[in-house]
């Protein structure tokens, strides 16, 4: 189980390689990569991202412990930036792995909107007009409803 | 003494990351009470409970959260990782 | 999109980092990999996979095509091998990337439900014991219902 | 002319990959019933209808399919894939 809070920039497909290649009896590897998305209608000059150093470790252990207990995984992954980031960066991956890929993707889901609503992690988007903090998306709230 | 911390733009409002609090109040509630009455930027950046969320030594808690043996208390918006 | 079909080993972590770097207004990619277990109680020598070359790259196309305009992907990738493959070995992956990780979590979750039960592979584990082919799990059947 | 195709334990039990066949079967039920008065291993190939699948030019079909206008057929196991 790994967990990692950092500002350097993470290689995605090095570390799927990675955690594929110690997985001696799981079947199925999921991962989610999130990706810095440029805003429509005013480009994005840069997203800012802030956390609760501390917390944030402790809330991502957790989240990874539950997933890990309730589907019964053989491993699961979570890498989360904070700082400035530009549009096409990768923000944050997670990765799971399994037996089953019902398992590997459930829980990657589970973490995914755990992280989203209770990792303490803001975002702040700055463009040419002005900067922004990001609003949670009622959708994300919802979404913890079905775990 | 409580570490009182803040994060995004409840930081921005109130002006600071972080500081030393001596209070006498019982609940996170009482101490939101305490801080909104001492000067207006706090008055604004707790005004609307619904937005805010808050942590007690580093875990969700809700604002009836006793403060007894609490070393430190964390307001912030509602999280948005991922 | 992207359709392989492939005696040849594949570099899941490559075929990630490739296929995020050329999304440009997607903020989510989900990568699902596949690997050959090991059998628990009869150590596997090696997998078999045989597949109905021309039927497959169709089945694959058409799958693929169906997800994208259903969840309106950005993008959608599936590489799948046959031939003989030995444990630890990635069989397939498919990659999805979309806006909202909840379209790249579905899609991506379709895909697999399809490939299990209407991509035309089968797969034979020789083991020291005798060689049998893999039988349809009723679960993989069933998932296909919730489509 | 058809050209028919088998697969998986299907090939090992028929003991071959492919063959052409002419027939006057309509649906692809009656280029079974042919099939398997044939020979032995025919019949025993196509048993279990439950537990067979088949294509025809390449797309999955049920079994009481035209054969009209076709040009290939497959039988095969229920997939395996992923």
């Amino acid at each position: 189980m790994g967990v990692r809070v950092q500002t350097d920039p993470f290689n995605a497909g090095a570390e799927l390689k990675t955690f594929s290649s110690v997985q001696t009896n799981a079947g199925a590897v999921v991962t989610f990569t999130g990706i810095v998305r440029d805003l429509p209608d005013n480009p994005l000059a840069f997203m800012e991202i802030e956390h609760y150093p501390g917390m944030t470790e402790k809330a991502l252990e957790k989240i990874c412990d539950t997933a890990i207990e309730r589907w019964k995984l053989a491993d699961a992954l979570v890498i989360h930036r904070y700082g400035k980031l530009t549009a096409g960066e990768d923000i944050m991956m997670v990765a799971t792995a399994s037996k089953h890929r019902k398992d590997a993707f459930e829980a990657a889901e589970f973490l995914m909107d755990y992280l989203k609503s209770r990792a303490p992690f803001w975002k702040k988007e700055h463009a040419k007009d002005g900067a922004d903090w990001v609003a949670q998306r009622s959708e994300d709230e919802d979404a913890l409803n079905r775990w | 003494m409580i570490n009182v911390l803040y994060f995004a733009w409840v930081r921005e409002r109130i002006g600071l990351p972080r500081e030393e609090i001596e209070t006498n109040a019982q609940t996170v509630r009482e101490l939101i009470a305490e801080l909104s009455a001492r000067e207006e930027r706090y008055a604004a950046a707790f005004e609307d409970l619904e937005s805010l969320r808050v942590a007690v030594d580093q875990e969700l808690v809700d604002f009836d959260a006793s403060l007894s043996g609490v070393r430190e208390v964390a307001f912030f918006p509602p999280m948005t990782g991922g």
